[in-house]
């Protein structure tokens, strides 16, 4: 099997992720799309290790571990979505703008009151 | 045998996680993300990391995508389709994308272009598990100590105010 | 005498944090007087460094020149080390910042300016002198850059806070560019010092006078370069002096002075205890381009001057000129020059400090600096300070016989006869061009004096409060004006510190 | 095959430090779970001395095996020298003395009545020391693994600890962080793939090797993937274009946190790109080098500008920690880690100063803006004068003589690197910073003020405060031992 | 009470000087260097010497400046502290330069001059006249210095010495000789206000008169003078700057004893002949004769005596009747009181007079005739110079009649009313000028001020027989004739009540405009030029480099959109930019 096969993949997961990551606007899509790139991690890691084939099964044991990683950042990913949308009644990403900075005259406002 | 395996599963891969980047459904987008995760753990079995495919499997479909799913009954998200779901910037997002899909792919090709992949069966739990124990000791030790963290740290935000 | 030396550093800065460990609540009369007893231990003990005549380190690399040297390592990991020395160059000027300091304090025992917070004012005048001694007694490179950075934002402060009251904005704005301008300076004169570093391995000054840097190109070049800039945004050089005239309008008195007394001072002796002799084949290669903008100076300085309606701004413009015959001056690279440089860099200190000080009381005595809204005729007015002010501005001139003379007459001379390595013709050039500067300073100088002390006094009836010449300000001045008149007749003073050569 | 994992003494000793920080984060967390009868006080103040202790424990290990040199978790090699996962060195010790520093000082701004009290405090502390653990494994880290988890545990408790107000503006920030630093995660990852592709090792010190010596198809594709590694340092290190996360997440998080992440998870993240750039995937000469200096060059300028007109303290420290970050990377870029570990240590200390002086401020004054600092010299002269030497330390200018001198060994070790445009635009940047700091010492400065602050401020954050300034005087004082942390 | 002892010591200094002279006469010349400091070799310091020619110029200095001093006893009311301490500074400063060996002392004692003449120009500085007179006189002669200083420079480092008696002309090299005399020449031209650089002297007389007789007349001008006389030997021995020299001589004596003819006021007129006067001097030293040297000297301190006296005669006539322009002066003369009122006024000026316009027996004919006889024997040795020389100083000698005469006329003797063409009236008012006077109480200054007077005018005649007569009679005939003939036509066209001021003559040859258009104006250009190019050019990059930041910061922040995903966009941009930058950079 060509090396190449599972590169190219990897590839076009990764940017179908990216595009995710880029267009998506629900926070909970984000994490998806993450998901998606962290799997292309792991099928470049899968298939060099199938190619080095040094014995110590290197990639394969990376790509275990990121695997674990990704469960660890699902995890406390979607507890923070919860927490914004306990704050914010929705979990669109580019819609939480609470923290740009206002203009200055509307803060001292703010702080006024 | 195995290239075949591998470019089906491939295929489907890449369909689904095309969905899952594009589907108007949120709901949908999450079942798609267990078949393109599904078809990768195809992949890996077809390039003989069984053991991978396993915890893949495990893990994500069993784990990860449930939980994507309660977060979303959670968050009140609609079954029908949402046509926001997608912003004004996916067009600009697509085209970047594609250049990095170019980029890399053209650089892969000139790399690993003439290489083979010659997958032996060796049963590769043990040999996973040799060297987790034998080689990457302490990233496991540390990667427990984030599996905690996380853990307490989702609790700690989950809980709710002591006023509340 | 290494004792003596320290202390005078280490005098003004402990006094300083002493003051403002005292509460607010001390009255500014104490604490002027304060800053008087403690400026005035440092004037003696830089006094009793003064006394020998032995020729200066920097020009012939001889250590029997340096005294009082302490050397002791600081930071090895930077090569850094913590050496000061004084020899006949550095004294003077060490004097001169004793001095200066000295008669700020007094000053400010009677006269402060009207925002009050005179116990902060003296810390940071403290806090200035010893900043300025430090720069003018570090043998190291590094210790140089510092001390030279540390009287920035004293400096600052002064100006944004007792700055002119009438003008919030612009005083900030002069305070700021002041500050910007001379950071970007010295940050750059820094690179300069590491490419010394790096060709040469050590930032002791001592060491680098005796094994300089050699080579007009490359590296030293643009080390070279990069510390004259530097130098020059201090000194100021046209066309880098665009934050003096406005820091200094905008400047309560006493920073006045001792921004052009002193302030200015560390640029151009900078320059002739780094460049000269650390990167000797690169100054060459620079020093007519330094005396052309030098040059430039004088003229620009002089005509600015005769269009200015401001009495602070006008001496400050004029501090650009008189500075420009200074750089030309280091860039002949020739004794008579340098000498002429260094006489100049006192008697501008000098003079300069009286007439910010004359300028000072005329302001406060009219709420204003501008000549219009002042009047003339203020011999009828004000007839001692009308005539310190004339003296002043006749000695500002350069008229023989007083201390300004001497410095520009040498760097001229020096221009005449520049070092064998520079272009004579381009020297005979500048020379012709700079001795027309003085022309024009005497034009703007007699121009402030015909507008300002001299006029119909029945136009311009004296106001309630103009109150001649006190007693704080005879007392102050009076040294200013008797070394002004004994450096002009007695240049041999200073000339023979500097080595019969 | 099939020989159980046996550790040496040596790797027990290595890993102790971290070790010690995971376990006192469980006890913290154990404490302050099963302790439920003591006043909030007393919890509070026990669960800040327990972690104060491990912290303490962990430099005084430091301190004392500071000159020792250490590999730990090693395998005999294919070709060359062992590879170890973790290797405690000077490097190591000076960066690990910067983190606890760093954390202890956390520690000490978070303390009762200063710890906003809607946080709990075991699962703050927990996350503190979990994350401060990661830290340390991150900054002795020598294989890839080791350095993306060690990454991985700074950062994920550090953005639990943004969102734990659980209020609408910590979820914010939190949410913010997390979503750029997971795609700094996979990108990294990604370029973790390609680089064990290329080498088929993930150990630095034998990338390193390999990397020397490919053909220039592979060449190209290791280069991508160092990019793809430095860049996801750059996003936790908010490296401009990467930085834009940073002043929304700074200013949405508790100011102990804000202080957490400008102090602790920066300084790690910078820690990891010092390890990757002077071990393993950029070798002197490498154009991954130059990136990183373009990226210097670009950070601190970016962040120095956008300083210049903001109106909000903490924003200000934001973005001007973005500047701060620059000046960082200048020497980074060279692999100067005697310069970047001093760089480190003044700007951990005078910033520690920095936010407690806020918090301070912000605690009676949460609007934040630095007009509310107006006329501070005069009512509060003591908190005053200590922010402006905090400031001004990190201007570099005297008397702040600490930032002074790592600007200058920052300057130095460009200079040595023959990157003369690299430090023109430090030089220029001196200038800009300037700008940026004196703008907030003039306020402090300026009278009368119309309301001046006064307040009685509580005594814990004076020891802190005060704790800071005269480790700063003592470091402008001697700068050697600065320097003398990472040799 | 302050004023009392600046008085005392004033008077008292001068008679210092002349005693200092007096004990000095037909002493060793001696020499004395102090406060030596040496640059290079170069020995940069003091140096004192006398010898006869300081002696004589000692006491010229001395008995004019004793004069004066005494004489603004009586004259001056106003300020007189500063005054007298003036004065006695300038006589001071004019002793350093006749005492002085060193080109800097000299140099010092020259511009120190410069600055009271300045101060002492100005000492009335509610008058607009003064205040510009003053700056004016400054600026000009400090320009000349320039050239002065340059000069020094070029001899000192050329000789290797900046003592005078060290100067040897055979030791240097002839371009340095010419250069160096050439610009010692500029600061002679500027301080004895010679062409180009006259026009400052005739606006110096807002100052006091005394003032005026002192500086303006009798030595600070003829220090120009004495300075050629002191470096004579290089003078001589460079035949180019000596060409020059007469050049400028010729010219100025013409020219200004052209725009005396045409002047309206007592001082304005003298100062004019000042200006001539000078010019001859310089004309007998540009000979290069020892005879002409002589010549020169000898006419120099004639000249300070008789145009002391004149000046002192003016300040009367200011001090009594308040003006000295023709015009006022007319109306009080139209019945000859203003020569009953001031009996001793009118003798002395009249001696002045006379000895000014060389009527023989009086010292300026003495004087002139030796100058003319230097000449004479120069151009017979084959000189071209000579023969410029003569034939100007001879045209001057009946120039110098000319308007001496009309001076004397017009203002002692009756003329008719409406007499003169237009301008020559007050205001321009015609009617004015018909108004009587009261002259009840015009009578004769004080004697303070009339003895100095009288001393004078026995001055100007004794001096003449001096040096011994030795009068070359073809010579003495030839000017007495020149004399009338200038004489005459003064008489006739006051006689016909006629004043005739061509109008390039009043205007005096338009120069003082075109300076002013010529420097003046574009100094003034430039110096808006400077500012504004500070402000809108320098300082415009400045501010601009400020607003750049401001705006930079401004669009940072605007940039700062709170959306999260735009942060990712961008930074996956960057990404794919670095990657292709270096891409594109390494390929």
């Amino acid at each position: 099997m060509p090396l190449i096969l599972p590169l190219l993949l990897a590839v076009l997961l990764f940017c179908i992720g990216v595009y995710g990551v880029l267009a998506r606007r629900n926070a909970i899509t984000l994490l998806m799309s993450f998901e998606l790139m962290l799997n292309a991690v792991n099928l470049n890691l899968v298939a060099f290790d199938a190619w080095r084939l040094d014995g110590l099964a290197t990639g394969q044991t990376l790509a275990v571990f990121v695997i674990t990683l990704a469960a660890a950042e699902i995890g406390l990913g979607l507890a923070i979505v919860l927490l914004l949308f306990r704050g914010h009644g929705h979990v669109d990403a580019d819609a939480a703008r609470d923290l740009v900075e206002q203009d200055a005259t509307e803060q001292r406002k703010g702080a006024a009151t | 045998m195995t290239t075949a395996l591998f470019c089906v599963a491939g295929a489907v891969a890449v369909v689904a996680s095309v969905i899952v980047v594009t589907s108007r459904r949120i709901v949908h987008a999450a079942l798609w993300l267990v078949v393109a995760l599904g078809a990768v753990a195809g992949c890996f079995g077809a390039l003989h990391a069984e053991f991978v495919a396993l915890v893949q499997i495990l893990v994500y479909v069993g784990a990860i995508v449930v939980l994507v799913l309660f977060a979303l009954m959670l968050t009140k998200a609609p079954t029908n389709p949402l046509p926001t779901l997608t912003s004004g910037r996916s067009p600009f997002a697509a085209a970047i994308a594609a250049a990095l899909a170019l980029l890399l792919g053209t650089g892969v090709v000139l790399a690993f272009g003439n290489e083979k992949v010659d997958p032996v069966p060796d049963g590769s739990a043990e040999a996973v598990g040799t060297a987790v124990f034998k080689t990457w000791v302490l990233p496991f030790e540390v990667l427990s100590v984030l599996l905690l963290a996380a853990l307490i740290g989702a609790i700690a935000l989950s809980q709710r105010k002591k006023e509340d | 005498m290494n004792a003596i030396l320290l202390g005078i550093l280490a005098l003004p800065l402990l006094a300083a944090l002493a003051l403002w460990a005292l509460p607010a609540a001390i009255g500014d009369r104490l604490a002027a007087l304060y800053g008087s007893v403690v400026s005035g231990l440092v004037l003696a003990g830089s006094l009793i460094l003064w006394p020998w005549n032995d020729g200066w380190f920097a020009y012939t690399p001889d250590e029997r020149a340096l005294r009082a040297a302490t050397d002791v390592p600081w930071i090895p990991a930077l090569g850094v080390r913590f050496h000061v020395a004084v020899d006949s160059i550095s004294m003077p000027l060490i004097v001169l910042t004793a001095l200066l300091v000295f008669l700020c304090c007094l000053y400010s025992l009677r006269i402060t300016p009207r925002i009050g917070r005179t116990r902060s004012l003296i810390a940071l005048l403290l806090v200035i002198e010893a900043g300025v001694i430090g720069t003018f007694s570090a043998m190291d490179l590094v210790l140089f850059f510092l001390c030279f950075e540390i009287v920035l934002i004293p400096m600052w402060l002064v100006i944004d806070i007792w700055g002119d009251e009438h003008d919030p904005a612009g005083r900030k704005r002069a305070a700021t560019t002041f500050v910007l301008m001379t950071v970007l300076g010295s940050a750059l004169m820094l690179l300069g010092f590491l490419l010394v570093y790096r060709q040469a391995g050590t930032f002791d000054i001592v060491r680098l006078t005796n094994a300089p840097v050699l080579g007009g190109h490359g590296i030293p070049l643009a080390a070279a370069i990069l510390i004259a800039v530097g130098l020059a945004v201090k000194v100021p050089l046209w066309p880098l002096h665009i934050w003096l005239p406005d820091a200094h309008a905008k400047a309560p008195t006493v920073g006045s002075v001792l921004l052009a007394g002193v302030l200015l001072k560390l640029g151009t002796y900078g320059m002739i205890r780094i460049l000269l002799p650390v990167l000797p084949d690169a100054t060459v290669t620079i020093a007519p381009y330094l005396a052309g903008f030098s040059t430039v100076a004088i003229i620009a300085g002089s005509l600015a001057c005769l269009a200015q309606t401001d009495v602070k701004r006008l001496i400050a413009y004029s501090s650009v000129g008189h500075m420009g015959f200074i750089g030309l001056g280091i860039s002949t690279l020739s004794p008579a020059g340098l000498r002429g440089a260094l006489f100049a860099n006192i008697a501008h200190g000098i003079i300069t400090g009286l007439l910010f000080f004359l300028a000072g009381a005329i302001k406060d005595r009219h709420d204003t600096s501008d000549l219009r809204a002042i009047g003339r005729a203020l011999y009828a007015r004000l007839p001692r300070i009308g005539a310190l002010l004339t003296f002043a501005c006749l000695a500002s001139l350069g008229l023989p016989g007083l201390a300004g003379f001497w410095g520009e007459m040498l760097v001229l001379l020096g221009a005449y006869d520049p070092s064998d390595l520079l272009p004579r013709t381009t020297y005979l050039v500048l020379m012709v061009i700079a001795g027309l500067g003085t022309v024009l300073t005497a034009a703007y100088f007699l121009r402030l004096v015909r507008n300002l002390c001299q006029g119909d006094p029945a136009e311009h009836p004296a106001t309630a409060f103009a109150v001649d010449l006190s007693r704080i300000e005879l007392i102050t001045w009076a040294p200013l004006v008797a070394l002004t008149v004994l450096l002009g007749v007695w240049p041999g003073l200073l000339l023979h510190q500097w080595g019969n050569l | 095959m099939g020989e159980s994992v046996t550790l040496t003494w040596t790797d027990w000793q290595a890993v102790a430090v971290p070790l010690a920080l995971a376990i006192g984060a469980v006890a913290v967390l154990l404490v302050d779970a099963f302790w439920r009868s003591a006043t909030a006080q007393l919890r509070h103040t026990v669960v800040t001395l327990l972690t104060g202790a491990v912290i303490l424990f962990g430099l005084v290990f430091v301190w004392a095996q500071r000159d020792d040199f250490k590999p730990a978790f090693c395998r005999p090699a294919v070709e060359g020298p062992a590879e170890c996962s973790l290797v405690f060195e000077p490097m190591t010790a000076g960066l690990w003395a910067v983190l606890l520093i760093g954390g202890l000082g956390v520690v000490g701004l978070s303390a009762y009545r200063l710890l906003a009290s809607d946080i709990p405090v075991g699962e703050y502390h927990f996350l503190l020391l979990s994350a401060l653990s990661g830290a340390t494994v991150l900054a002795g880290a020598r294989d890839l693994a080791t350095v993306v988890i060690g990454l991985e545990v700074v950062s994920l408790p550090s953005f639990a600890m943004v969102a734990l107000r659980r209020d609408r503006r910590g979820s914010e920030g939190a949410l913010k962080a997390f979503l750029v630093s997971v795609l700094s995660t996979a990108v990294m990852l990604f370029g973790i793939s390609y680089l064990y592709g290329v080498t088929g090792s993930l150990y630095l010190t034998t990338i390193a090797n390999r990397l020397a010596g490919l053909d220039p198809d592979l060449e190209r594709v290791a280069f991508a993937a160092g990019l793809f590694v430095i860049v996801g340092f750059a996003f936790k290190i908010a490296a401009v274009p990467f930085h834009a996360w940073l002043p929304d997440t700074y200013v949405g998080a508790p100011v102990e946190v804000t202080a957490f992440l400008a102090v602790v998870s920066k300084s790690a993240g910078v820690a990891g790109l010092l390890v990757l750039v002077t071990t393993g995937i950029a070798p002197n000469g490498s154009d991954l080098r130059t990136v990183v200096a373009v990226l210097a060059a670009v950070t601190m300028t970016v962040g120095n500008l956008a300083a210049l007109r903001q109106v909000e303290a903490v924003r200000l420290l934001a973005w001007s920690s973005i500047g701060q970050v620059g000046f960082l990377l200048a020497p980074l870029a060279v692999g100067d880690a005697q310069a970047v570990v001093g760089y480190l240590a003044a700007y951990v200390v005078v910033t520690l100063g920095a936010f407690g002086s806020v918090a301070v401020v912000q605690r009676h004054r949460p609007g934040g803006l630095l007009t509310d600092y107006r006329g501070m010299v005069r009512s509060e002269p003591g908190l005053a004068v200590a922010l402006i030497f905090f400031l001004v330390v990190l201007a570099g200018l005297p008397p702040g003589l600490a930032g002074l001198f790592t600007k200058f060994a920052a300057f130095q070790a460009v200079i040595d690197a023959h990157l003369g445009w690299l430090a023109i635009v430090m030089a220029i940047n001196v200038m800009i910073g300037l700008a940026v700091y004196l703008r907030w010492v003039a306020e402090l400065f300026r009278l009368p003020a119309d309301d001046p602050f006064s307040v009685d401020i509580e005594s814990p954050a004076v020891a802190m405060i005060s704790l800071c300034a005269a480790t700063a005087a003592v470091l402008s004082v001697l700068p050697s031992t600065m320097f003398a942390l990472a040799t | 009470m302050i004023a009392t002892a600046w008085r005392v010591l004033g008077v008292g200094f001068s008679l210092l000087v002349v005693l200092t002279a007096g004990l000095l006469a037909g002493a060793e010349p001696g020499r004395s260097s102090f406060l030596n400091s040496s640059i290079d070799g170069l020995t940069l310091g003091f140096a004192v010497r006398t010898d006869d020619l300081t002696v004589l110029l000692l006491a010229v200095v001395g008995v004019v400046a004793t004069c004066v001093q005494v004489y603004s006893l009586g004259y001056l009311h106003e300020r007189p502290a500063s005054y007298h301490a003036l004065v006695a500074l300038f006589t001071a400063a004019m002793v350093t330069v006749v005492v002085a060996d060193s080109l800097f002392l000299l140099l010092i004692g020259w511009e120190v001059m410069g600055a009271c003449s300045y101060l002492l120009i100005g000492h009335y500085w509610e008058r607009r006249d003064a205040r510009s007179g003053a700056v004016k006189a400054f600026l000009m002669t400090r320009l000349g210095d320039v050239g002065f200083l340059f000069g020094i420079f070029v001899l000192g480092v050329g000789a290797g010495t900046f003592r005078i008696s060290e100067l040897d002309p055979a030791e240097l090299s002839s371009g340095v000789l010419t250069t160096g005399t050439l610009l010692l020449l500029v600061g002679v031209v500027g301080k004895s206000a010679q062409v180009p650089l006259q026009t400052w002297l005739p606006d110096a007389m807002p100052g006091p008169s005394p003032v005026s007789a002192l500086i303006h007349a009798a030595t600070m001008v003829a220090a120009g003078v004495f300075l050629i006389a002191r470096l004579y030997d290089l003078f001589a021995a460079s035949a180019t700057t000596l060409t020059v020299l007469a050049i400028v001589a010729s010219v100025t004596m013409l020219f200004a004893a052209l725009c005396a003819m045409a002047a309206v006021e007592v001082k304005r007129v003298l100062a004019w002949s000042t200006v001539s006067q000078l010019a001859i001097m310089f004309a007998g030293l540009s000979l290069g004769t020892s005879d002409g040297r002589h010549a020169a000297l000898f006419h120099l301190v004639t000249h300070a005596a008789f145009k002391g006296l004149l000046f002192l005669c003016a300040g009367v006539l200011l001090h009594q009747i308040g003006s000295a322009a023709f015009v006022v002066l007319r109306r009080y003369t139209r019945r000859g009181r203003l020569r009953k009122a001031l009996p001793v006024t009118f003798a002395t000026m009249t001696v002045g007079l006379a000895a000014l316009a060389g009527v023989p027996g009086f010292a300026g004919f003495f004087s002139k005739d030796t100058v003319v006889e230097a000449a004479w024997h120069h151009a017979q040795d084959g000189s071209g110079l000579g023969w410029v020389v003569l034939v100007s100083v001879c045209l001057t000698a009946a120039l110098t009649a000319f308007y001496c005469l009309r001076l004397w006329l017009w203002v002692f003797f009756r003329t008719p009313a409406l007499a003169g063409g237009i301008g020559a009236f007050e205001d321009d008012d015609p009617m004015a000028d018909l108004d009587e006077p009261d002259t009840s109480k015009l009578r004769d200054a004080p004697w303070v001020m009339l003895s100095p007077l009288v001393l004078l005018a026995i001055a100007s005649v004794v001096l003449g027989y001096a040096d011994g007569v030795h009068l070359n009679w073809v010579v003495g005939l030839v000017t007495t004739v020149l004399v009338l003939l200038g004489a005459l036509p003064a008489y006739s066209l006051w006689s016909r009540g006629a004043d005739p001021r061509p109008v390039v003559l009043e205007r005096e040859f338009g120069v003082d405009p075109l300076y002013h258009r010529l420097f003046a104006v574009p100094a003034r250009w430039l110096a808006r030029l400077t500012v504004a190019g500070d402000r809108d050019v320098i300082g415009a990059y400045v501010r601009a480099t400020g607003r750049t930041g401001t705006l930079v910061s401004q669009g940072f922040r605007r940039m700062q959109t709170g959306n999260v995903q735009t942060y990712l966009t961008a930074a996956v941009v960057g990404v794919v930019a670095i990657a292709v930058l270096a891409g594109v950079i390494g390929s």
